[in-house]
């Protein structure tokens, strides 16, 4: 990473860097590798999503798999999202271990009976005669001006759900050694990527580094102020730390990678030390991530807080289609920013 | 009962059916009669809880179907669905047992009437979610391709399932990879009080089907012979034509939709006319007018049945509560903490 | 209501109950009445689900309407949500006043997109051409042994989702009044009843007692703790509140009815006072609602909280079908009671 | 092109089409194709933002279907729908400021490309959820029955919205309560890079109806008279009959499925043999030969065309941008707070 990559091995419970490819690939690409790999290892894993194949993908995440895999592996689906994400169920329920992508997590909505009924409930109310080993990668979040429909932010609804795990890569590391560790989970695993990352390029890991969920990571060490943040917020919050920098203010981000499991306990760690705190979440405020990760912390922290934790989020309206306009409903780095002095602003009291 | 086909019927000829066949027919059949009647007792007792949804006068399609199968043949089904497990061969034990929420219930009391499952008996489950198990026997079968297997699947549902639209997206995939599946409609001509000729625009149900290119027919549910032979010529075409299709079989529920509903919106005259061909007694009458049993034989079969459902009763009754300490077992094949109410939180966060 | 008569009209910005039927009815039958007075006042308003006509609806709340109103406006559906929801979005959009009654709230799942992605954006996503005068009524919540796909709470979920108005009435007086004001609101409400409140008994206002979305009701007066609960909970919170008095414990308790908009101005008054909170919620813990109110408690109260804030949710695990089980797994009064005292244990501190 | 028909189908006679229809469908079609190719030049200016879907190659189904209704029929459509709303007679200029994010726009710049809606033009929106818009469709046609009204409701949707499940949903309650409603299933063959022939198990589209014993009939949608005609007779039989039907018009799209498809995976063979039909051409031709306007009267039809089109971009271009403080409008009818951010909370937490 960027701002600290001496701490990529450390706390990522993973190997170090120095067995993985040294060269820098995108976060798409990551993902691709993760597939590639996964598919090689283990002829239960296959693919499923609309326009996956042929197309190779709606954000080309699942380019040259056809190829290389042909038609049985990698199954360009109809656009029947209840139904094929239901097929992915049952083929997991008998061993198979798929890998579905949803175009988008937008399209997770009409297939959400699936996810919340049974994905996540047969192994339980069928008294553990079965699991899910499935994976439901969908890219999310906002910023291209897709409008109302097409801006979901869904961490928050997926973290709701007992018998789900959910994970939200903020970096090419994390997203291919996560969906490594996600594909070998024998539990159904929603696995949340962010459209506006998958540019972004860093170094990632070989085929055997994984992230176990559940291991937080130190995005950058500070000393005033604890950021929490996942996916493409912790860029934003990276970028709120190196304004504050400027300012004297010291950040340090935390990056739980899972909503589900959390790595509370690092939280909890560092918001001991900095004693005060902001989550940043690009869904929307109410029963949000944000909130989650506030409550959460405020139990574990209480006596430690010395100001109310400041929480960035979504604006509480149905995203807009005007390109300003959607600037301004999504946290921003000054937004973060203005959290982290806001709640700095009590040290005093 | 009118038997109509489409024009991709692929199985006119009626399969044959061997004595033996037919007896263990009419000994399921009567077991799950014997079973539910009991249960239905259990429940006013208050022994059971939650829903209870009895397939009384469904035994012909529902032990005709299963019977037609490879023990091997993955099902699934709706709620309504104890007739399939003991068609399956699923101990009667074990499914009161779940009935009561016992420990030693086929799902360890963590699903009840609605959620049986016993896969060592192939039998992936009962869901209570309209429709909401179509798609995954349609997985089920993907991954007998996938496999290269030769099973079959069938998936069991009713009417009132054909109108979630899941089922549509179901038989699409299904056809469109050719997999072996045979989708099951059970139509009891009512969605809980509401009569198919109020729920669906063409109540010929079989007729879904063709839009999928799917061959389809309706059949007597109420006959076991028919829908074991119906069945029977379904998995074989799946099994050699690897392609899915679908049969409608036409029954009827005596009881209400479930032990809470008094079942007081049904026409009294339908009732009586579908009880005249109760399943049990015209089977009954075809077993003795072909000689496959004598009268003796099947009281002897009957007086079997009740004491395996008293034994099944007791067994049920005198098994242990589950432990609530047991609360959070099975959310998770690997659970991440220890916390007995479950959670989302690592350990080691309130050092 | 039984713990403080005197405070059903003050609190309740409606009127006072002297203009109200004086006879006690269920919480069943309070909504049928309403539904009956709004069908009679406007025809515009017309009923629509499964069963709710000839069947008189699986928690019989729509009896006799179907022979009073006939089949135009007590429309019986086939098992389809996805597209029954849809089409009374539709209808609402050219502006009739549909009253869905979902069966059970599990079942709005499998017509989630409808309500999240067409009910909740469309005013906003066409530049406010279109309303949705629509109200969803579902029976929800657990203790009958239904089994983990029958037993959901979920207004975490919609309480998530800028667009919706969600409510949760926990006494017949209220089920009235806010399902009359649901009816005449020009927006998409969902409204969240107990099929564990039906047969609970009280008196109701009349036709023209309405309660404003967004005001919340003192249930019991209180001085050392304030536990906020909605619906069903608001009854475990008040025999809590019972246990706790022997012990010379005064709890206040606050139900603040409507979940968006939430009356926070009235819980952070009660907390600044008690200086305590527990928040009681029959949905999961995680992204729930009793983490949401939590954050919201703290950031409005951080000065006056004295401990942390007590969160009482369902376990978080699919709800089991073993009766013993399934009541462990619910919120009690023992276990509001306990998170009373613990929060107060740290009173000295 | 095979015209087919079911059993059912109400209208064998094409209905006549008069000289100054005929002009005004060519105008339209003309409209909107020059409005299209200008929008993708503005959208690689990076004058528009977020998906940009072309219609380019279906003028003739567009406009053949919206020509057809009256002007007060309410219609919906999916985010492939500029046409729809030129069609119906929104203004250009509002839907190019709608495009590119101005508060002049049909939606004041909040829906954008995917999400123009002109309700007094009756235009009831296009939406992005494949599928999503179907139900509110039905809906409306119930309201026109619930106040006896006689308006009918156009559905428009492509292809791949087939298999969503709340498809065959809708048409059952469609069918089931008599509600005046067409489905328009605009047939490109692909739903974005896949091809019906790999997503649909019968890739004859309208047999969809049938299952709900509804009249469906598939039709050129490259023909603009043929796609009058057909929409016609299915309006005549909702207003008089009170029914639903469904067309299928099988049409091609020339541009990938949005401007950021390359479009590289489809045959170009295809391409070429779909391009040679050309409804603008092809039209151009029947418009010429029958007289129903001279090549000077379309020449200069078609240089107002572009002169109405540099305008509506010049006024695109000089609307305002929507203030932020806007940024909450609308979210609900009546707002319970003035926060800028919108919110649930009640005002007044913060004393
Ligand atoms: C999606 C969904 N909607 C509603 C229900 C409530 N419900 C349970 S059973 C039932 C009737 C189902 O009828 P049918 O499919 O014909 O099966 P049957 O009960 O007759 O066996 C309904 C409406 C449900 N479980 N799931
Ligand atoms: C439920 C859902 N799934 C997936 C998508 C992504 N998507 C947008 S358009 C499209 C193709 C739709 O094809 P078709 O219905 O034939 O319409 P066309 O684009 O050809 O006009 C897809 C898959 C979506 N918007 N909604
Ligand atoms: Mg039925
Ligand atoms: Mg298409």
């Amino acid at each position: 990473m960027e701002h600290q990559p001496a701490r990529w091995s450390g706390h990522a419970g993973c190997r170090s860097v120095s067995t993985s490819t040294p060269t820098s690939v995108s976060y798409r690409e990551a993902l691709t590798q993760a597939m590639r790999e996964e598919l090689q290892r283990d002829a239960n894993v296959f693919l499923m999503g609309e326009d996956i194949g042929l197309f190779e993908g709606s954000f080309k995440v699942t380019r040259g798999l056809l190829t290389e895999f042909g038609p049985t592996r990698i199954v360009d689906t109809p656009i029947s999202e209840a139904g094929f994400v239901g097929l992915g169920i049952g083929a997991a329920m008998s061993g198979l271990r798929p890998v579905i992508e949803l175009m988008t997590v937008n399209f997770s909505i009409v297939a959400m009976d699936q996810i919340v009924n049974n994905a996540a409930k047969v192994r339980y109310m069928f008294g553990g005669q079965v699991s899910v080993p499935m994976v439901i990668r969908m890219p999310g979040g906002a910023g291209h001006q897709l409008g109302a429909q097409h801006s979901h932010s869904l961490e928050a609804w997926f973290t709701h759900i007992p018998g789900l795990k959910v994970v939200c890569p903020s970096t090419p590391y994390d997203a291919k050694a996560l969906l490594k560790t996600a594909i070998r989970d024998d539990d159904p695993v929603i696995f949340l990527e962010s459209e506006g990352l998958y540019a972004k390029k860093g170094p990632v890991g070989g085929a055997e580094d994984l992230i176990p969920f559940g291991q937080g990571i130190i995005r950058r060490e500070g000393t005033h102020c604890t950021i929490v943040a996942v996916s493409r917020m912790v860029w934003i919050a990276l970028a709120a730390a190196d304004i504050l920098a400027n300012e004297g203010i010291s950040c340090e981000v935390i990056d739980p990678r899972t909503t589900r499991p959390l790595d509370l306990g690092m939280i909890a760690t560092s918001v001991r030390r900095t004693n005060h705190c902001v989550v940043v979440d690009e869904g929307w405020p109410e029963c949000g991530l944000a909130a989650n990760v506030a409550a959460h912390v405020y139990e574990a922290c209480f006596d430690w807080l010395d100001a109310p934790i400041g929480r960035v989020n979504a604006a509480d309206v149905p995203m807009p289609y005007a390109h300003d306009l959607e600037q301004a409903a999504l946290p921003r780095a000054d937004d973060v920013a203005q959290a982290v002095r806001a709640t700095l602003a009590r040290r005093e009291r | 009962m009118t038997e109509s086909a489409t024009a991709h019927d692929q199985s006119p000829v009626p399969a044959s059916i061997d004595a033996s066949t037919m007896r263990q027919m009419y000994a399921k059949m009567h077991l799950i009669r014997t079973f539910e009647e009991r249960a239905a007792e259990q429940y006013m007792r208050g022994n059971i809880g939650g829903f209870l949804h009895l397939a009384i006068g469904e035994e012909a399609a529902v032990v005709g179907a299963v019977a037609a199968l490879r023990p091997t043949d993955p099902i699934t089904s709706t709620y309504r669905e104890h007739g399939q497990a003991l068609a399956r061969g699923s101990d009667p034990n074990a499914v009161m047992a779940e009935l009561f929420g016992r420990t030693t219930g086929l799902c360890n009391g963590r699903g009840g009437s609605m959620h049986l499952m016993d896969r060592e008996h192939a039998f992936y489950g009962g869901y209570g979610i309209v429709g909401g198990s179509i798609p995954l026997a349609v997985g089920l079968g993907f991954a007998i391709n996938y496999r290269h297997e030769d099973g079959v699947v069938m998936v069991m549902f009713g009417d009132g399932a054909t109108n979630q639209g899941v089922l549509s997206e179901s038989m699409n995939m299904a056809k469109l990879w050719h997999l072996p599946v045979i989708f099951f409609c059970l139509n009891n001509q009512y969605g809980m009080g509401t009569s198919i000729t109020r729920a669906a625009s063409d109540t010929e149900l079989f007729t879904r089907a063709q839009a999928f290119d799917m061959p389809s027919r309706r059949i007597d549910g109420m006959d076991v012979m028919a829908v074991y032979s119906a069945v029977n010529d379904a998995a074989e075409y799946a099994r050699t034509a690897h392609e899915p299709s679908m049969i409608e079989a036409l029954a009827y529920r005596y009881r209400g939709h479930s032990m809470s509903d008094p079942d007081n919106t049904r026409p009294e005259e339908e009732k009586a006319r579908w009880r005249a061909r109760d399943p049990l007694i015209t089977f009954e009458r075809v077993v003795l007018g072909d000689a496959i049993a004598t009268p003796e034989e099947l009281e002897q079969l009957r007086a079997a049945n009740v004491t395996r459902i008293d034994e099944a009763v007791s067994f049920a009754e005198g098994s242990p509560q589950v432990p609530i300490s047991a609360l959070a077992d099975n959310v998770y094949t690997h659970p991440w903490n220890t916390n007995p109410r479950g959670g989302a939180v690592m350990p080691g966060a309130d050092q």
